[in-house]
């Protein structure tokens, strides 16, 4: 019993802005097809533009959320109308796509370690309470992550789901021609779907990077984890990666707990995610064209 | 349902036979076939309204596109008999079981060439370990595929298959060379200039005769009524009339189906 | 509704479009007024690119077409919607994750009238989706779901309704029904209509002229009363 | 030998130039004629290097090198092919993405057995003990012949690579890298096929790093990174995923270019050498993947002329 709250707490407190990130990621997904892995630098910056504001105004952390997640979806927003609307008139094919992407994340990547070099850095924010929960410690920051990450993913599958612009994303996302000839501009709408997806993830690094420490790597040791989660549970739309973000969050820290070894939990992840989408996949193939 | 046109089938020709195979795209039933025989005549049509199913229940009997239910198995020429829905797609071609496209399907990397050999080429010379056996290869396959090039005058065929009918042509020459025994053409005219139907109709008659039972979908009704021994009319997903392509023009009921009802 | 179209809605001249190379279209002439226009044909007749092209979801190889005078021949998709080119495609007329009433709302984005209103224009049309409004579009019966896509180009408050073969797969039932409510809405809306249809028959009950097309041309184009049989079957070729 | 005029950079620059170029060869033959992306190049040839590492240091051979280099260099390749098999039957009936979260998950997965099984593989600490398989004098004169060795391989590699390409093997795989459903229709097996290339391939992936953990002698988790996929990939992606010299031509534009004249001939702060270069080298590796995707997708070498090459082997 006491391993299962552990697991529970534990895991939705540590791992809370995985299911934030995963929820952006898996609307680029659905509704570009794209796969991108430049997505993982998205959540970098969003940690580091944070801790740029939060130490250079000093401004409090919750005061920060709101410029972090403008200036990650603006980036995000930036990437699409620099390199992937460009590549896609080049009639640059799937595949070409999620190369550059992964070129985008490799270069974005190390250009961050170039300039700020390798040492973790970290948010200048009062040190936090340790709070008992079930017979957990969890910090006050921690708690605070979980419940500002639940709310904005309910906020933002209030938006998809009941406002006129979310509709016309899963319009735009359902049926491409269809959507068009109802006289939804894809750009205008695409781009909207660019900016979203890059603020959750910007502030999905900002919790990550405030919850412990901001390195170049820190979106791309997510990324695996985020990748799974949003192709395995994408497939049952936004609640399917809620409810398989926060099942991987807890699994990831019950196996944590049992292991001796962190890594392991892991291993143990990727080889059932990966199980997961054969047996799913060998299912899917329905009518080929010919 | 199938009127009772009874025809003493052939008893070299290969068939296919499907057994209550049903097909449902999102609720809506699409194909609903109870008992059918193809290939009791070497060259049957199959016609019917749009979304009659005649393009699915040929995709179905490929296995591209797999059965909610029923089944469809090959009775060859003297052979035992095989259950085509249980196997995999790519088995089809090795039971001479061949179809054509509907819509143009070309590999935009290969050469004319490249693809006939393609599909000539045994699958143990298509092996990792050998690399060599390009020269077999095209020795054992340069005559015949020659020979369909003059026949059909491809303009070059060392390039690319650049003109949709080209590209047309080149499926069937595809079809072709995998020796079928059992051959579904989808719409094999569409796109192609009057001489070249005329010359693709000539092959085909000349590979029934040889023994090929031969099914085709197309919307030139005028190359049904002339190349066809049977025509088997279908509606709603289900074959409802086969006979004579004279009894099948002269029939109140394809009329109705075609026109609507009243138009008789 | 009560305000007349301009006599000519569509006035198409030369047109030639295709898929993959392949020209389906080969050469049409035709103007479509205030009526409903029967686009009768054979299977691969081109009755479904004619329609997918005057939407501008493919693009032309040549000709033009004029929408109430004005040349939308190099418009996109939603800008031919927004001057009111309402479209409903074969067999995929509805987003299937989306729910009925949201469905609707799509539609519902482009026009000036409050949404409310022409929402219960659709519902006094279609009276069984009132009930349906909360269901996933792709779990509808064919049926339901040609209503639904009906309903939504609409909401679009159209001046041209494009319907691509709007009972193929229909039980007889629904086909009746259909048709009529293709007359009334033509009637009561004003609304002119360029109806692709196999079945001659009953596109002939309600349509005011039709063009027969066999393999990419025009094989007739006159006034419905006056197409005849055999004027048909040799369209078809049957 | 004297091999005054090559000094210890040289060597090691152009051994990872024929080391990234062999598996910049296998990674076209997946790629540029399969076209299935393998983002887990570094987890076969990873898997490769500490087989080989662990069974070499780890293992009482009753016999001496060459024969121990031998047993335990095929012994990684069987490895690697074994994954290669394992992964090929994952996602070989996936599309891209599923194959995306295969490969990478792999490579993942054998970074993170070398860590955590660390009384093999030594872990973050890292494992010595590897050696050459010969002695024939000096260090640098051992490192050159093992640098000929590689390089011969490599020939080896781009022989058959050449021949895959003129072989009805190569256009099967050219057939499914364009249309699978098409190939299957054809009666081919894009199943098999798929699995057969990507167990070979991997194979010989894990071969080269079995070569690469000889000569490297000290094996350690920061070279599995994903930095080895990223350079066998930008090097075949500028010279050209489909043709046969552009994973050549393009390895020596990119690796041979950076790690031997950027790294070697070029004036830069010495201070720069320890941490800013190998982060500068990814990060334009990066960029010049982008540009190269976005502006000439096919390369410096441009697409396959199957046109040319048929008039070449079966005359017009």
């Amino acid at each position: 019993m006491e391993f299962v709250t552990q697991s529970l707490v534990i895991g939705l407190t540590e791992n809370a802005p995985l299911v934030l990130a995963a929820i952006g990621f898996a609307l680029l997904y659905r509704l570009t097809g794209l796969i991108n892995v430049a997505y993982s630098e998205t959540i970098t910056l969003g940690a580091y533009f944070g801790m740029w504001i939060n130490t250079t105004y000093g401004l409090d952390f919750y005061a920060i959320l709101i410029p972090t997640g403008i200036l990650a979806g603006a980036l995000s927003v930036a990437t699409y109308l620099a390199l992937f609307r460009p590549a896609r008139h080049h009639n640059v094919g799937a595949l070409e796509l999620i190369i550059i992407s992964f070129g985008l994340s490799i270069f974005l990547r190390h250009g961050l370690q170039f300039v700020f070099g390798y040492p973790e850095r970290f948010y200048d924010v009062p040190s936090p309470d340790t709070i008992m929960i079930l017979g957990v410690g969890v910090t006050s920051f921690r708690l605070i992550a979980l419940l500002s990450v639940a709310i904005l993913s309910g906020l933002l599958y209030l938006f998809i789901q009941r406002t006129t612009l979310g509709l016309q994303i899963r319009a735009l996302a359902s049926d491409e021609d269809l959507a068009r000839v109802s006289g939804i501009r894809p750009l205008a709408v695409t781009t909207l779907i660019w900016f979203i997806a890059g603020v959750a993830g910007g502030l999905a690094g900002a919790f990550y990077g405030v919850g412990a420490s901001v390195s170049p790597l820190l979106g791309w040791r997510q990324f695996l984890l985020i990748l799974m989660v949003a192709l395995v549970g994408g497939s049952w739309g936004l609640g399917g990666v809620i409810v398989v973000g926060v099942a991987t969050s807890v699994a990831l820290a019950g196996m944590a707990l049992q292991f001796d070894q962190v890594l392991y939990a892991q291993l143990v992840l990727i080889v059932a995610f990966v199980v997961i989408l054969k047996v799913r996949g060998s299912k899917l193939t329905e009518t080929a064209k010919v | 349902m199938v009127a009772d046109v009874v025809v003493a089938p052939a008893v070299t020709r290969p068939r296919i036979r499907i057994q209550g195979a049903v097909k449902s795209f999102s609720g809506r039933v699409v194909v609903d076939v109870d008992d059918l025989v193809l290939g009791d005549q070497p060259i049957e049509g199959l016609i019917g309204p749009n979304g009659a199913g005649k393009t699915t229940l040929m995709r179905m009997i490929m296995h591209s596109t797999p059965l909610d239910r029923g089944t469809i198995s090959l009775l060859p020429a003297g052979g035992r008999e095989t259950v085509l829905s249980s196997l995999p797609a790519h088995r089809m071609a090795h039971h001479g079981v061949v179809k054509s496209n509907q819509v143009i399907m070309d590999f935009d990397k290969l050469t004319i060439w490249d693809s006939l050999l393609l599909a000539a080429a045994e699958a143990r010379y298509e092996q990792p370990h050998r690399v060599f056996s390009e020269r077999t290869v095209f020795g054992r396959h340069e005559d015949e595929i020659r020979h369909y090039l003059d026949y059909f005058g491809f303009a070059d065929p060392t390039a690319f298959a650049l003109s949709a009918g080209e590209k047309k042509l080149l499926d069937i020459v595809r079809c072709l060379l995998l020796r079928p025994s059992f051959l579904l053409l989808d719409e094999p005219t569409a796109g192609l200039p009057d001489e070249l139907t005329d010359k693709v109709m000539t092959v085909v008659k000349d590979l029934a005769a040889a023994g090929t039972s031969v099914v085709i979908v197309e919307h030139d009704l005028n190359v049904i009524w002339s190349l066809c021994d049977e025509v088997l009319f279908m509606a709603e997903g289900s074959v409802i009339l086969r006979g004579a392509p004279h009894e099948i023009r002269a029939n109140r009921t394809v009329v109705e189906k075609y026109l609507g009802e009243g138009h008789v | 509704m009560s305000e007349a179209a301009p006599s000519v809605a569509l006035e198409v001249e030369g047109l030639r479009s295709g898929y993959h190379g392949v020209t389906v279209l080969k050469g049409l002439d035709f103007a479509v007024g205030s009526e409903i226009f029967a686009v009768l044909g054979a299977n691969g007749a081109g009755k479904t690119t004619l329609l997918a092209t005057l939407a501008r979801l493919i693009p032309l190889m040549a000709g033009t077409i004029r929408f109430q005078g004005e040349d939308v021949s190099a418009l996109r998709p939603y800008e031919t919607a927004d001057r009111g080119i309402g479209y409903v495609p074969q067999e995929k007329g509805v987003f299937t994750d989306l729910t009925v009433l949201e469905n609707l709302n799509v539609g519902g984005m482009i026009g000036a009238r409050s949404r409310d209103e022409r929402m219960a224009e659709v519902f006094d049309l279609f009276p069984d989706l009132r009930a349906l409004q909360a269901q996933k579009a792709g779990t509808l019966s064919g049926g339901e779901s040609r209503m639904v896509a009906c309903g939504r180009a609409l909401m679009q408050d159209p001046r041209v309704l494009l319907l691509d073969e709007p009972t193929a797969g229909l039980s007889p039932l629904y086909v009746d029904m259909f048709f009529e409510k293709i007359r009334e809405i033509h009637e009561t809306r004003g609304v002119a209509i360029v109806l692709a249809e196999q079945n001659a028959t009953k596109a002939l009950q309600v349509a005011d002229r039709v063009m027969v097309l066999s393999l990419g041309k025009a094989f007739a184009v006159m006034d419905a009363t006056q197409l005849t049989t055999q004027q048909l079957k040799e369209g078809y070729r049957i | 030998m004297d091999l005054k005029w090559l000094d210890a950079f040289l060597i090691s620059g152009l051994f990872d130039v024929a080391m990234v170029m062999g598996l910049a060869l296998l990674l076209h033959l997946q790629l540029g004629l399969g076209r299935i992306a393998n983002f887990g190049v570094v987890g076969f040839w990873g898997i490769g290097m500490y087989v080989y590492g662990v069974l070499y240091v780890q293992v009482d051979w009753p016999f001496g090198d060459p024969w121990q280099f031998l047993v335990c260099a095929a012994a990684a390749t069987l490895a690697a092919g074994v994954a290669g098999l394992l992964i090929g039957w994952l996602i070989s009936d996936l599309d891209t993405d599923g194959v995306l979260m295969g490969t990478l998950g792999f490579a993942a997965v054998v970074q993170i057995l070398a860590t955590t099984q660390d009384d093999l593989t030594g872990g973050a600490r890292g494992m010595g003990g590897l050696s050459f398989p010969y002695d024939i004098g000096t260090v640098k004169q051992n490192e050159f012949l093992w640098l000929a060795i590689t390089a011969a391989v490599v020939v080896v590699i781009l022989l058959y690579v050449w021949w895959v390409h003129r072989s009805p093997y190569g256009r099967l795989l050219i057939a499914i890298g364009g249309s699978e459903p098409l190939a299957r229709s054809l009666g081919k097996s894009t199943f098999l096929t798929k699995l057969g290339l990507f167990t070979v391939t991997s194979a010989a992936m894990g071969f080269l790093g079995a070569m690469n953990g000889v000569f490297v002698h000290f094996l350690d988790i920061g070279t599995i990174g994903v930095a080895v996929t990223l350079a066998a990939m930008v090097g075949l992606v500028l010279g050209g995923t489909a043709r046969v010299w552009g994973a050549v031509i393009g390895v020596i534009l990119t690796v041979g270019l950076f790690d031997i004249v950027v790294q070697s001939y070029l004036p830069l702060p010495r201070e720069w050498y320890t941490q800013a270069i190998p982060v500068l080298r990814e990060a334009l590796f990066g960029l010049a993947l982008i540009l190269v995707l976005v502006f000439r997708p096919l390369g410096i070498l441009g697409d396959m002329r199957r046109d040319r090459l048929m008039r070449k082997i079966h005359g017009r």
